[in-house]
């Protein structure tokens, strides 16, 4: 399960990454997206994968089955996954305001290198 | 695994399949009728990952997956809803 | 300690917590930031004192066990850095009193100067590599905001630059730490380390070398170095002059303490190649910054481009990776803050009696204002490693190591760009103080009352006469450096205080 | 533009309380089952987005009381502020303490970081509906 | 103490603005100059003890841990210099007040006295470190006050040009130090000097030398850093007389002097600095020939001088260090003389031009006094001292070989024209018309020329006391061991004598042909020279520097990316190649990898052809809904892998992300392909590769695990010590809160900020 | 009142979560109910029959056959030939008044056979259904308010039928 | 017992199958919204009594409750706001599609929906089917 989900991974970067390359400022925010899912996709499966139980210790027992899904990782995630949402709502924001004032979305039109 | 609940399982995931090929199908349409399609297409799949999860708390035991479901028949509606509304605005 | 550790990271938050609750007031939010600055200096200072005194302090937040919880540590250069973050915080803070519009203090301005503060903070505190990601973003995301705020065309444009480039960084920083909690299942700085140096198969170091890459990369485009700094020119030179102080005095210094403490800490076995690497790194840095200097015509742009040159003098230091050079990078890492810093407060200065920061249209302005071109001169001077400024203390430890080192051509690079950075800040100099005002340029009438003026030069003065006191009080601080880098290149001190005796 | 829609804000109102209900139940839950602040504050702040869906930004804000970005301090401040009393005690910063509470589970264990918790909860919310109404109020 | 006299200059120089706040203050300069007085007395005071060999000396420990030290330390050379540079530093202090006018005074005294203390600080330092930190702070205060009259352009790139010429061979000769430290095992001087062989044969010895010789020759003007110097003469007069002739200039004589004993009696000494000297000797002579501005001529005469005290200390024999010793100071004297001569012939008759000059002795025959007397000197007439200079020069070549002493003779010709040129011929003839009708100058401007003109003659005529007070102890320092100078005006008719007359009468012969010699060497007029390769090589850099910032910080955004994401997959693929029998197969049946189950192959092309929609379709919004699709898909592999919360999170998160894009979306524009086919297969194809290192990572780093996870903690403790049983959320609020107290800062900060961006309107608040 | 009623619904909804009817689920329970019906007052406040959308949740439950019937015929049309279907969009008069009312008739005409509202007239005096089997437009309208309407009116509002 | 709750599982993923079956094939978007509404919720209908009942403890009952009541409470909602706004896409209707009486009752700029007396002026611009975007 690991090397498919390891070509998956790859796959979203990949997709991620050809959309950051554009040079429309929509696809490059949809871009950061896909990356999103493929860093937390990462995590996860880096971090070993199992169908084992939750990391949930069930309400009958004091102590947890010998088996269980690595709940670090899924921490991790669930951090980076609220952080990459407030960066993205935060793209959103910026890229509305650069088009309203540039007037396009033509990240090659906005390449002041100069002032 | 019961045969039947494979054959449940199969359903579903010939479910997901199709539900995705409506996604892919006619990209070339008016892009809000397309968008609007898929919409519909992941409203489905989002319907059918409910019923995936339930299947998959009935056979692994995990009733877990009942709180997951529940949460995303919630969210599932607003993002719906939201497209719709959105969709129907129309371009600026 | 178990009180000092994290005020750094706590003052700065409920200042800016209450700064937002205080969102209707604009008063209030400005003596909330200079007061928060002032706290957090003095508590950085207690810091500072405290682990010269006692060595490394770490504390576990929370309350866990170490590789477990989240450690906070402070060696000396975090010590040093968060002074430092200390000073130019308060100074930035008095300065952006004055400097700052009305409209941008309303939308937020203090409350996310101070959460600035708090992931440049934290991000020099913790023990954890995720948690140092967590800091990063909330420095990232604080900056991606106060670099948008008030929102021109130019900014805009600065702005998405940096902020996409920042989001692959950091994109490429949170894969690495996936990669490497799947290979060590730890994420503490020390337990990892310990981890690594135990006996290790070919395979398993030559993983532990790609994810070295991957972090070099991910902390090498925060830190802007060579060929990654490209965000850093077009973003820098466009927000108010306030904002870019502290960037360039801050921002792309938690990459460099990032790449110094990895690198030190993390990634030390069989490291030849990769300090080869950042030695040429290094070097590519410096020419290239400074060449781009030497090519701009705008006083930010110029400071901005120097910012990339002389990151290349201190990761210099960890490439050539002995004590007295990582005494070198940091000295020159305390050099560079306060002296870049104050460069870009200078240009808010002209900015304000100019409305300008094109050199092709100030000048005059020794005349006007000698006092201010000392002081320019001063920093300036320092900046390009004149002696006896501090400047000259920090490049010369490096070269020195470098000729010990026998890394001929880095000392050769640093020389050159020395006299290039000397170049272009005599380049400023006689554009904007020598030059005669061009005729068909007009002088606006300044909206600065003296007041304002008043605030915009205290903190100008304060930090140039801190400059020539570095310069003049090398030797502690020196020596202090020095310790740094022998902590540094002593992990096991760094590891024995995270974990205890028995990891 | 006004683009009403009966059905769904009929829909709506009847959701929100149901949601909100969720959401605390969710929250509730958290620190023993799935769910906990973050969880439940997108919940809550779902439940607000769908209403100012059906209805617009403004209508929300209203039945929300509390202006977004001082609902983010508050939850930032109950987040920090649960980490302070370990402090007073003597302990590191955001050490948990707990007491028991005579009443009935999951109320009879009642720590700081169930606070921490509410504060991830409401900065959460403020945060989610600031994005949301901010840019519903985008002309 | 000494030290004390070397920081007092600067302590005055930053008081100094202090004294012209008042308007007409007429009484400051003469109290400036009060300093430098007092300080050539007490140097004066200090002779004694250092002619004995017991040199007062001052240390405290400084930097230890890089090797500089506050040391300070009076010999004879020290003094020497010391006493140049204070005595006529007060000359010059007092000359300035007449020359510039009272607003000027009070941004010139400061730089003046700057200088000042930092030559004294070179003459003084016993340290190298500190040597250069003073040798440097002469090249600032030397450029601010070459940029004196800053409005101008050439007076801005003539003062950039010099520091950049003297700050690059400045940092040269900072590695040559630190070399040499090195090889030394020290910085301070006075222990080096008794570490001679060490360093010698230490394989440094040579590269240290190098470098630290460019510094001195760049300072020193040396061929073919030479250039500088005559396009430093915008400066003001009094400048041009105190630092480009007197002292600063001779800074790098001063450390090739100081370093002899340890560095010099080499063949590579020898060689280098006999021969840059001899050249540069003749070429500024040679060059001086054609000038007729007064200021460009002395500069190039001081070129020629500078180059003789070269050949003489590269030369090192005993006769040459004396004779290098003795032009020092005589040299100092008449050179400071015509300068200031010079200056006031501009300041009277308002030009430099020698050919418009004439007849003048009428009107300031004080100054043509002064002149004379200095021309004297300079042309190298007895009773002058610069007659028993020229008489030492002479010797010495002669004690050589034939050709230096054609190279001497020729450079004593040009000389004799020079000061004839200089000093007599303005005054003498018919008196021209000139812009400005011209008087005396006053008291303050013509007391420093004649004082110095008169001192020429005093120490011709005591040379004996001269030579016992200083010389003698100054070449001891040079030569590194204690040598007697007994110092005669008179030596008898001998060679150097007769070679002497012959000078002084081809001399005054070429004064006569003066104007068809100019036009004769006009036409052979050098343009090729180091100065225009300088202006060559700064204009190349630039260019350089445009076209590399052009190149590389171009503005594009996307090949911003490009490079990264290509660097990224390049390195990242050349460590993974390097790790030794990477078995990606291995992977497939490791025992530590879970099985497939048939929907997860599904749900995997799913996710895969749901980016790949995203990345391909038309539309905006029928890409984002892919996107979510994307999303809600990824949930479920985190469900059938046991992380619920995390599964109900992002499927929270998807949607509500899917409403911030399609509200943000609304308002931005519609997809439009800006890219070339070429480009996009480009991307493609770098896309592709970064998403294979990035699957062959997942798949090394699941391979290979060096420890197991820190996980079993938090199973064990979740419940007994946190009392949660659900372990990723005790996680995020107790084990790891400080992540999520930074996260939902990230979180509030992001929410300010879209507030800020979405509502600001420029003006309203 | 309404909102005691809403408040004890919420209670039992609430003890229900917690797996135990018992008093101190319930205290609780109404204890978070009131909260959350502070918190969705404003959005209360304008509708009087809310209580009535409960109950017309029942109802779509009790008409579930009709639902079962719907759905056997989906199947066959999903499985069948397209050209069988007569769709048609049909403007159907309403009887129903309140908000919660029109919203329920609408959402029972989507899950029952061959019918999906689309949307309702601002007047809110006709719905607009799609229906896939509609040869005879009036039938189907007949059907629409025969059968559902009327049924969801006897439910939601006796005292309308009896005057 | 068990094989009860797998017959009804299996007969809920069999109309989920249908549902999906029917949103694929269906030839316009109101004929696939037909599907998508009816089927599916009816799919996760038995799907949720067959787990219900293969549990049959009240903590999950109560879930089950909920998760349909929920579902049949928002589906027709949802498509309610589709076919709306499908309609506003112009998207165009099957060609066996007998007659609309919706033509032309929406205002195209306010989206009022008028009632059976008073049609909005059609405006002939608008109807036309220009590529636009979303
Ligand atoms: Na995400
Ligand atoms: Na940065």
């Amino acid at each position: 399960m690991e090397v498919i989900l390891a070509i998956v991974i790859g796959g979203l970067y990949a997709a991620g990454i050809y959309m950051l390359l554009r040079r429309s400022l929509v696809k490059l925010l949809l871009g950061l997206g896909l990356i999103s899912h493929a860093a937390n996709l990462l995590i996860f499966t880096a971090a070993r994968l199992t169908r084992a139980a939750s990391p949930i210790i069930p309400v009958s027992e004091e102590a947890f089955p010998a088996s269980y899904a690595d709940p670090l990782p899924q921490a991790l995630i669930l951090t980076a996954i609220v952080i990459s949402f407030g960066v993205i709502a935060f793209a959103l924001a910026l890229s509305y305001r650069t088009y309203k004032i540039a007037g396009s979305d033509d990240l090659d039109k906005m390449r002041e290198t100069k002032e | 695994m019961t045969i039947l609940n494979m054959l449940s399982f199969g359903l579903l995931i010939a479910a997901f399949v199709l539900a995705f090929a409506r996604m892919i199908r006619d990209p070339r349409r008016e892009h809000r009728i397309l968008a609007l399609d898929r919409v519909v297409a992941v409203d489905l799949m989002s319907t059918l990952s409910i019923g995936l999860m339930i299947l998959y708390a009935a056979v692994t035991g995990q009733t877990v997956f009942f709180d997951v479901a529940i949460t995303l028949a919630f969210i599932a509606f607003l993002g719906t809803t939201a497209f719709a509304r959105y969709l129907e605005k129309g371009k600026k | 300690m178990n009180i000092l550790l994290p005020l750094p990271i706590i003052i700065p938050l409920l200042t800016g917590i209450v700064a937002l609750l205080a969102y209707r007031s604009r008063t209030a939010q400005r003596w909330l930031n200079v007061t928060g600055s002032t706290a957090l200096l003095i508590a950085t200072i207690f810091l500072l004192i405290g682990v010269e005194r006692n060595g490394i302090y770490a504390v576990q937040i929370a309350g866990w066990l170490a590789p477990y919880g989240i450690t906070l540590v402070a060696d000396l250069l975090s010590a040093i850095m968060l002074v430092l973050v200390g000073i130019i915080g308060l100074a930035v803070a008095i300065f952006s009193l004055a400097d700052i519009e009305p409209a941008d203090e309303t939308f937020g301005f203090h409350q996310l100067y101070q959460f600035l503060l708090m992931g440049v903070c934290g991000a020099f505190l913790t023990g954890d590599l995720f948690n140092l990601y967590v800091w990063f973003e909330v420095m990232l995301m604080a900056s991606f905001v106060l670099l948008a705020l008030g929102g021109d065309h130019g900014q805009m444009q600065g702005a998405l630059k940096y902020v996409t480039i920042n989001l692959v960084s950091s994109a490429i920083f949170l894969a690495a730490l996936g990669l490497l909690y799947g290979t060590v299942g730890t994420l503490n700085m020390a337990d990892v380390a310990d981890k690594f140096s135990k006996e290790l198969s070919a395979q398993e170091s030559g993983l532990i070398n790609t994810l070295a890459i991957l972090f070099l990369i991910a902390f090498g485009i925060k830190a802007a170095i060579f060929p990654l700094f490209f965000w850093l020119p077009d973003s820098y030179h466009t927000p108010s002059v306030s904002v870019s102080a502290v960037f360039s005095g801050l921002l792309t210094k938690v990459g460099v303490y990032a790449l110094i403490r990895v690198f030190t800490l993390v990634f030390v076995q069989d490291m030849d190649l990769i300090h080869n690497l950042i030695l040429i790194i290094a070097g590519l840095t410096m020419v290239t910054g400074v060449l781009g200097a030497a090519s701009q015509m705008e006083f930010r742009r110029v400071l901005s481009f120097h910012i990339i040159s002389q990151i290349g003098f201190m990761i210099m230091g960890l490439g050539l990776f002995t004590p007295i050079a990582l005494a070198g990078s940091v000295f020159y890492i305390v050099h560079h803050i306060i002296v870049k810093s104050n460069l870009f407060l200078i240009s808010g200065v002209v900015k304000h009696m100019y409305g300008t920061l094109k050199l092709k249209e100030i000048g005059g302005l020794y005349k006007r204002m000698p006092i201010l071109g000392i002081l320019f001169l001063v920093v300036a001077l320092s900046l390009a490693g004149f002696p006896p400024l501090s400047g000259f203390f920090a490049k010369f430890g490096l070269i020195r190591e470098g000729l010990v080192q026998e890394s001929y051509f880095i000392v050769f690079v640093s020389l050159v760009v020395g006299l290039l950075t000397l170049f272009s800040m005599i380049k400023i100099w006689n554009e904007v103080f020598w030059k005669e005002l061009p005729e068909h340029v007009d002088i606006p009438t300044s909206a600065m009352n003296q007041a304002g003026l008043k605030i915009l030069f205290a903190p100008i003065v304060v930090l140039a006469f801190i400059t020539i006191l570095i310069g003049l009080g090398a030797s502690p601080i020196f020596d202090l450096a020095l310790r740094a880098g022998e902590q540094l290149l002593n992990p096991s001190i760094y590891i024995r205080a995270v974990l205890g005796d028995s990891p | 533009m006004k683009m009403d829609s009966l059905i769904l804000k009929t829909t709506a109102r009847l959701l929100l309380p149901n949601l909100l209900l969720f959401s605390l139940f969710i929250f509730i839950r958290g620190h023993n089952e799935p769910g906990g602040g973050f969880i439940a504050g997108l919940v809550a702040s779902a439940a607000y987005a769908l209403y100012s869906i059906a209805f617009d930004a403004e209508q929300a804000r209203h039945v929300l009381g509390i202006e977004t970005r001082l609902l983010i301090g508050i939850g930032l401040v109950l987040a920090l502020l649960s980490g302070f009393f370990s402090m007073f005690g003597g302990q590191a910063f955001l050490v948990g303490l707990w007491i028991d509470l005579p009443l009935p589970s999951p109320f009879n264990k009642v720590g700081t970081p169930l606070l921490f918790d509410m504060g991830v909860f409401l900065a959460v919310v403020g945060v989610t509906l600031t994005f949301i109404f901010a840019l519903e109020e985008v002309k | 103490m000494i030290a004390v006299s070397v920081l007092s200059v600067f302590a005055v120089a930053l008081l100094s603005p202090l004294l012209f706040r008042r308007q007409n203050n007429n009484i400051s300069p003469w109290l400036i100059a009060l300093l430098p007085l007092g300080l050539s007395a007490y140097y004066i005071s200090l002779l004694p003890s250092a002619a004995v060999g017991n040199p007062l000396t001052f240390t405290r420990p400084w930097a230890e841990a890089l090797g500089a030290s506050f040391s300070f330390r009076a010999d004879g050379l020290g003094l020497l210099f010391a006493l140049l540079i204070s005595g006529i530093g007060t000359l010059v202090v007092i000359y300035a007040r007449g020359y510039l006018n009272q607003k000027d005074l009070a941004l010139f005294y400061p730089w003046l006295l700057a200088f000042m203390g930092a030559m004294l600080g070179v003459a003084l330092s016993d340290n190298l470190i500190l040597l250069f930190i003073f040798w440097e702070l002469t090249s600032l205060s030397s450029f601010m006050l070459i940029g004196f009259k800053n409005e101008k352009e050439a007076a801005r790139s003539s003062a950039l040009q010099a520091l950049l010429v003297t700050s690059a061979g400045g940092l040269a000769m900072l590695a040559g130090i630190i070399l040499l430290g090195m090889a030394g095992g020290t910085y301070e001087i006075s222990a080096l000097l008794s570490n001679r062989m060490a360093v010698q044969s230490h394989s440094l010895y040579l590269p240290a030398l190098i470098l630290i010789l460019l510094g001195a020759f760049t300072k020193s003007a040396q061929f073919p850093f030479h250039f500088w110097l005559p396009n430093a003469m915008v400066a003001p007069t009094p400048v041009s007389a105190y630092l480009h002739s007197a002292t600063m200039v001779k800074a790098g004589v001063y450390l090739m002097a100081r370093l002899h004993p340890v560095l010099g009696g080499t063949d590579a000494w020898t060689y280098i600095v006999g021969g840059v000297g001899t050249l540069t000797m003749l070429i500024g002579g040679y060059l001086a020939l054609s000038q007729t501005d007064l200021k460009r001529l002395l500069a190039y005469s001081t070129l020629s001088a500078l180059g003789t005290l070269t050949m003489l200390i590269g030369l090192g024999t005993p006769l040459a260090l004396k004779a290098a010793v003795v032009l020092l100071l005589a040299h100092g004297l008449y050179k400071g003389a015509l300068f200031l001569v010079a200056g006031a012939l501009e300041h009277e008759t308002g030009t430099r031009d020698v050919t418009k000059l004439g007849g003048l002795f009428r009107v300031m025959p004080i100054t043509a006094i002064g002149a004379g007397v200095a021309a004297l000197s300079m042309a190298g007439l007895p009773p002058l001292f610069g007659f028993i200079s020229k008489e030492l020069i002479y010797e010495t070549g002669l004690e050589i070989n034939l050709w230096l002493t054609v190279a001497i003779v020729a450079m004593g010709l040009f000389n004799v024209f020079i000061a004839i040129v200089v000093g007599v011929g303005p005054f003498i003839g018919k008196q021209t018309k000139t812009p400005n009708k011209a008087h005396e100058v006053p008291f303050s401007m013509w007391l420093a020329p004649t004082l110095l003109a008169g001192l020429s003659l005093f120490a011709g005529m005591f040379p004996g006391e001269v030579s016992s007070l200083i010389i003698s102890s100054a070449t001891s320092s040079v030569v590194g061991e204690a040598v007697v100078v007994k110092l005669k005006l008179w030596h008898g008719i001998n060679p150097a004598f007769l070679l002497s007359i012959g000078t002084v009468i081809a001399g005054i012969a070429l004064f006569f042909v003066r104007n068809s010699l100019r036009s004769v060497l006009q036409k052979f007029e050098w343009k090729w020279g180091p100065g225009y390769l300088y202006n060559y090589a700064l204009e190349g850099l630039m260019n350089f520097a445009n076209w590399q910032t052009r190149i590389i910080q171009h503005g594009y955004l996307r090949y911003y990316l490009r490079v990264i994401v290509l660097i990224l997959t390049v390195s990242g693929a050349v460590a993974l190649w390097r790790i030794p029998s990477v078995n990606l197969i291995s992977s497939f049946n490791d025992s530590n990898t879970s099985n497939v189950m048939f929907y997860d192959v599904m749900l995997a092309v799913l996710i895969l052809g749901s980016a790949l929609v995203a990345v391909l379709s038309p539309s905006r919004m029928g890409a984002i809904v892919a996107l979510g699709a994307a999303g809600y898909l990824i949930a479920l592999i985190y469900l059938f892998f046991g992380a619920p919360d995390l599964a109900i999170t992002q499927f929270a998160i998807e949607s509500l992300t899917v409403i911030l894009f399609v509200l943000a979306f609304y308002h931005l524009p519609k997809f439009q392909t800006f890219s070339s086919a070429s480009e996009r297969k480009i991307d493609a194809v770098i896309s592709l590769l970064a998403g294979a290192l990035m699957t062959m990572l997942v798949l090394v780093a699941v391979d290979v695990q060096i420890a197991s996870s820190i996980s079993h903690y938090y199973i064990e403790n979740s419940l007994p010590l946190a009392y949660g049983r659900n372990i990723v959320n005790v996680i995020l609020v107790d084990f790891r809160n400080l992540d999520t107290l930074g996260e939902i800062t990230v979180l509030g900060v992001a929410g300010i900020g879209v507030y800020a961006l979405l509502k600001f309107r420029k003006g309203k608040e | 009142m309404k909102y005691f009623i809403l408040n004890i619904i919420l209670a039992i909804i609430w003890s229900l979560l917690e797996e135990d009817i018992n008093a101190s689920n319930l205290i609780i329970g109404f204890i978070l109910g009131h909260i959350v019906l502070q918190l969705s007052r404003r959005a209360l406040g304008p509708s009087p029959y809310l209580y009535g959308i409960f109950k017309a949740i029942d109802l779509v439950l009790y008409f579930w056959v009709e639902i079962f019937k719907t759905n056997l015929r989906l199947v066959v049309d999903v499985l069948t030939p397209i050209n069988y279907m007569k769709p048609r969009i049909i403007a159907v008069p309403l009887d129903v008044t309140s908000d919660a009312e029109i919203t329920a008739l609408a959402n029972l005409i989507s899950l029952t056979p061959g019918s999906l509202s689309l949307d309702v007239s601002a007047d809110r005096h006709v719905l607009y259904i799609h229906a896939m089997y509609a040869e005879d437009k009036n039938k189907v309208i007949r059907d629409v308010k025969g059968k559902l309407e009327r049924r969801l009116l006897e439910f939601a509002s006796p005292a309308k039928d009896n005057s | 017992m068990n094989l009860l709750s797998e017959i009804l599982m299996f007969i809920g993923a069999f109309f989920m199958f249908v549902a999906a079956l029917g949103v694929f094939r269906m030839p316009d978007i109101y004929m696939r919204l037909h599907a998508n509404t009816k089927s599916a919720t009816f799919g996760v209908l038995f799907l949720v009594s067959g787990a219900a009942w293969h549990f049959w403890e009240i903590a999950i009952v109560m879930r089950a409750i909920i998760i349909v009541i929920f579902i049949f409470a928002t589906a027709p909602v949802a498509a309610h706001m589709l076919g709306r706004a499908a309609y506003f896409a112009k998207a165009p209707v099957w060609k066996g599609t007998l007659s609309d009486d919706m033509k032309d009752k929406y205002d195209p700029k306010t989206h009022e929906l008028a009632g059976i007396q008073k049609n909005h002026k059609p405006t002939t611009a608008k109807s036309k089917r220009d590529k636009q975007d979303d």
